[in-house]
């Protein structure tokens, strides 16, 4: 074993050498717990340092400094808030359902931790390699809805309510457009293993799916799925301040609250994280030179990228309306799938080169026409008629 | 029989039983989604995992969630009808012909000699795809159960959309 | 095309961003504690009283003729004028309180009195425990040299300085001229009377 | 593990869980649950499936018939909610001993 490989597998090896410690009997399920330790406790710190990043990243674009106060260049800040969301008051309310309003933020952060399970962070480096590794991801992450209803009903409040009714109108509108994007590249690699999807696109970057025509499309439609199934801007309605008092998080507050802010963060980074298992190569280098660079460097390299594009987007674009989310979902995200679907099994199909020009027409057509549409939907039944402001 | 069965048995019936029988619709529907999720874990244990999984995706994501919103659209009603789970006695009634029928079979089935227990199967999902699509009569049912799941989707569609009237004159 | 727009706002946000580094006005924020606005000449918060060489109660150039207090609009001004031992008036306020959480700065105090003593100030760091005593304020803590006032306010004080100055000189000469006066009245040169 | 046990267990389990969906279809008066008790006897007849493949007949018929279960079942319940939705708005309830014959 080279330093460089040694480097590569440092995670694997410290893991195996710890594992040593234990009778034969215990090692299995000392080395899940070890891997399960490992998971949360990298991505619960890069939920602190990405909450940082997008308060300072924010009053950047804003211009404002973004915290500052506490440590050098407000670098402990995530810490303040940590120690401040621990010691506040958890309140319920009174006619709350106290077992739903209990049980909501943990339903939620469990998946969301979950998922992270079948996500290649490394070469060798995941903890549970499964042959439908890219279903399970989708089949856990549905069941987050119902975390969200939990604490919308759980709240006893009109707000709550309708921020998750709206919050599970909009997961389920967007999951549909995001798995079919997934399955251009499971028609692709004929594979829902997540390590092979990644195995198959070695080589350099051009061998990424994202640099054929149907992966270009399907990355630019599982992001913005995936803009909407972590309820971020622009598709944070189910958290509207300004019209739901932040929806089903109305409620809730202290640890709680921390849990859903929590979950919000690892569902955005494990989204981020299957975005780039699927189309960007996972952990793979983009040129052949770069492999003496760590694998798992790469791969927490795109998910910052991917982060920083999160917050990014949250501070320049406003938030839709209701009737144009929809419009997005079902009439342009969901036709442009399907018709990528066809394309990727062209792709697989024919030799590559003829697929080039059909595909890029095709969607050309397909995107300005649907486009246009888009643009020309307006609210059902014409003029807005305002029935007691006229 | 071992004790991740008996767990997972036991955590299907709970919740199934607590979803007919509780009085709050919306725990009903919660207690009916954890007891399709625990299906799906027996699935997983039984060594059918695309079925587990997709029973995941299916029931939690989508009908446990249907149902949840159903029970939501039609609540103003549904609190002040099935608050109490219908008369007592005829929901006992209902439930001792169940639990008759449900007991004479598990009876049955309890002295039943299982066949000599085989190697536990294993189909890849490639296989299953190869299933799915290659042999005529599994591509034939294909395509009816897609055909029947458009017509469901139209159907549905159909059923629950507003009448027309009720959606002018603006954000009514 | 579809999505220029939203790629129009990127670049404008990343523009924000990078910028926020480079330039002052797309990071117009100022750090308050450390450091602070410097505040413009015609600034103004609260009143104080001014008073002239190096001590403050006998340089105040307040001779408590009241104008003030009767001008003030919200009324927060409270004025006793001082008396000798023999009961009789001196041009000096005994007591001079003026209550900060009454005052509203419109500064008519300053406009309204004839002898420059007292003017609008700039302080702003106010903030007390006390509600009441803490901003009522008494002719101690209202005492401010004209060093002070030329250093917060220099047109204005300059401005101020020669009005004294010259009011000084147009009384000196104008006591001069009476003292001559006088003198001449006393003693008749005796040309005027022949 | 002992498989034929595990097989009877499963049976046994499936049984139950029909018995339950029973329950709701006769004992309630919701249409919602019982639409919830329709999809606790689907389960369980999936349930049986599996076992049967699992334990006793791995020619992977089972398994075609499960999938083709699990998709039909969703559509029934979206085509029954729908309907209770429809019921709803007609007559402001969804007690099923209060809705009219069909031929009404």
């Amino acid at each position: 074993m080279t330093l460089v490989e040694r480097i590569d597998q440092a995670p694997l090896l410290l893991q195996r050498w710890a594992v040593s410690f234990f009778p034969a009997l215990l090692q299995p399920w000392v080395a899940m717990l070890i891997s399960a330790a490992a998971i949360i406790g990298v991505f619960a710190s890069l939920f602190a340092l990405s909450t940082l990043a997008e308060r300072k990243g924010l009053g950047r674009i804003q211009n404002r400094p973004g915290p500052n106060r506490v440590g050098p260049f407000g670098m402990l800040q995530p810490l303040a808030d940590g120690i401040k969301m621990l010691i506040k008051e958890d309140i319920v309310p009174l006619r709350a359902d106290k077992v739903l309003h209990f049980l909501a933020p943990i339903a939620l952060i469990v998946p969301s931790l979950l998922v992270y399970s079948v996500l290649p962070i490394g070469r060798n480096l995941i903890a549970m390699q499964c042959q439908l590794g890219v279903l399970l991801f989708f089949a856990i992450g549905a069941s987050t809805e119902l975390s969200i209803f939990m604490a919308g009903w759980g709240s006893h409040n009109k707000y709550s309510l309708l921020g998750s009714i709206r919050a599970i109108a909009q997961m389920i509108s967007y999951e549909l457009p995001m798995v079919l994007a997934a399955v251009t590249v499971i028609l692709a690699t004929s594979s829902l293993d997540t390590v092979n999807i990644v195995e198959a696109q070695a080589g350099g970057f051009w061998a990424w799916h994202a640099f054929t025509p149907w992966g270009a499309i399907a990355l630019l439609t599982f992001f913005i799925c995936a803009l909407a199934e972590s309820n971020r801007a622009p598709f944070d309605l189910p958290e509207a301040e300004s019209e739901l008092i932040a929806g089903h998080l109305t409620e809730y507050s202290g640890f709680k609250y921390a849990l859903f802010f929590m979950a919000e963060y690892l569902g955005m980074m494990a989204i981020s994280g299957m975005a780039i298992t699927l189309f960007l190569g996972g952990w793979q280098a983009p040129l052949p030179i770069l492999n003496f660079i760590p694998s798992w460097m790469w791969f927490f390299g795109k998910l910052a990228c991917f982060v920083v594009l999160f917050i990014w987007i949250r501070g320049t674009l406003p938030r839709l309306r209701a009737d144009q989310l929809m419009n997005l979902a079902w009439k342009f995200l969901l036709p442009i799938a399907l018709l990528n679907i066809g394309l990727a099994g062209l792709w697989v199909k024919s030799s590559g080169w003829i697929a080039w020009p059909i595909s890029v027409i095709l969607l050309g057509l397909a995107i300005v026409g649907l486009g246009r549409l888009l643009r020309g939907s307006r609210p059902r039944g014409g003029k807005r008629i305002y029935r007691y402001a006229d | 029989m071992s004790i991740p069965f008996l767990i997972i048995a036991a955590v299907i019936l709970a919740s199934a039983w607590a979803a007919v029988s509780l009085r709050n619709l919306v725990h009903c529907g919660l207690c009916a989604a954890l007891s399709f999720l625990a299906t799906g874990t027996l699935y997983l244990y039984l060594n059918a995992e695309f079925l587990g999984l997709v029973q995941l995706m299916v029931y939690v994501g989508a009908v446990a969630v249907l149902i949840l919103f159903t029970v939501l659209l039609t609540r103003p009603a549904t609190e002040a009808a099935d608050a109490v789970p219908t008369k007592r006695p005829a929901f006992w009634k209902g439930a001792l012909i169940a639990i008759t029928v449900g007991g004479a079979v598990a009876s049955c089935l309890a002295v039943y000699a299982a066949p000599k227990a085989s190697t536990a199967p294993e189909l890849s999902i490639q296989e299953i795809g190869r299933l799915l699509t290659a042999s005529q009569q599994n591509v034939l049912a294909l395509i009816i159960v897609a055909l029947l799941m458009t017509t469901a989707l139209i159907g549905a569609l159909l059923l629950a959309a507003p009448a027309e009237e009720d959606t002018k004159g603006g954000g009514a | 095309m579809l999505g220029t727009g939203i790629l129009r706002g990127l670049k404008e946000t990343a523009r924000n961003v990078i910028g926020s580094f480079r330039e002052k006005d797309r990071l117009p924020t100022v750090m308050y504690p450390e450091e602070t606005v410097k505040t413009k000449e015609n600034f103004r918060t609260f009143p104080f009283l001014v008073y002239d060489g190096d001590h403050a109660m006998p340089g105040l150039r307040c001779v408590s003729c009241r104008i003030c207090e009767k001008e003030c609009p919200p009324q927060c001004i409270f004025i006793i004028q001082e008396r000798d031992e023999n009961n009789k008036a001196v041009k000096h306020p005994r007591v001079f309180d003026i209550d900060f959480s009454v005052c509203m700065q419109c500064g008519i105090c300053a406009e309204v009195c004839p002898f420059d003593a007292i003017k609008m100030d700039n302080i702003y760091e106010l903030a007390g425990e006390d509600r009441f005593t803490g901003l009522l304020v008494d002719k101690h803590r209202l005492a401010k040299s004209n060093h002070y006032y030329h250093q917060i306010k220099p047109t204005e004080a300059n401005e101020v300085d020669g009005r004294l100055a010259e009011d000084k000189r147009k009384a000196e000469e104008a006591a001069k001229a009476k003292a001559a006066a006088a003198a001449a009245k006393a003693a008749p040169p005796p040309t005027a009377a022949t | 593990m002992n498989d034929a046990l595990t097989l009877n267990g499963c049976l046994i389990l499936s049984a139950l869980l029909f018995g339950i969906g029973l329950v709701a279809v006769f004992g309630r008066r919701s249409a919602i649950l019982v639409l919830i008790g329709i999809e606790f006897m689907l389960n369980a007849a999936v349930i049986n499936f599996v076992a049967f493949w699992r334990f006793a007949h791995p020619s992977s018929d089972g398994m075609m018939f499960s999938i083709f279960a699990i998709a039909v079942a969703a559509a029934e319940a979206g085509v029954g909610l729908a309907l209770v939705i429809a019921l709803y708005r007609h007559r402001r309830s969804v007690r099923i001993d209060e809705i009219p014959p069909a031929s009404e």
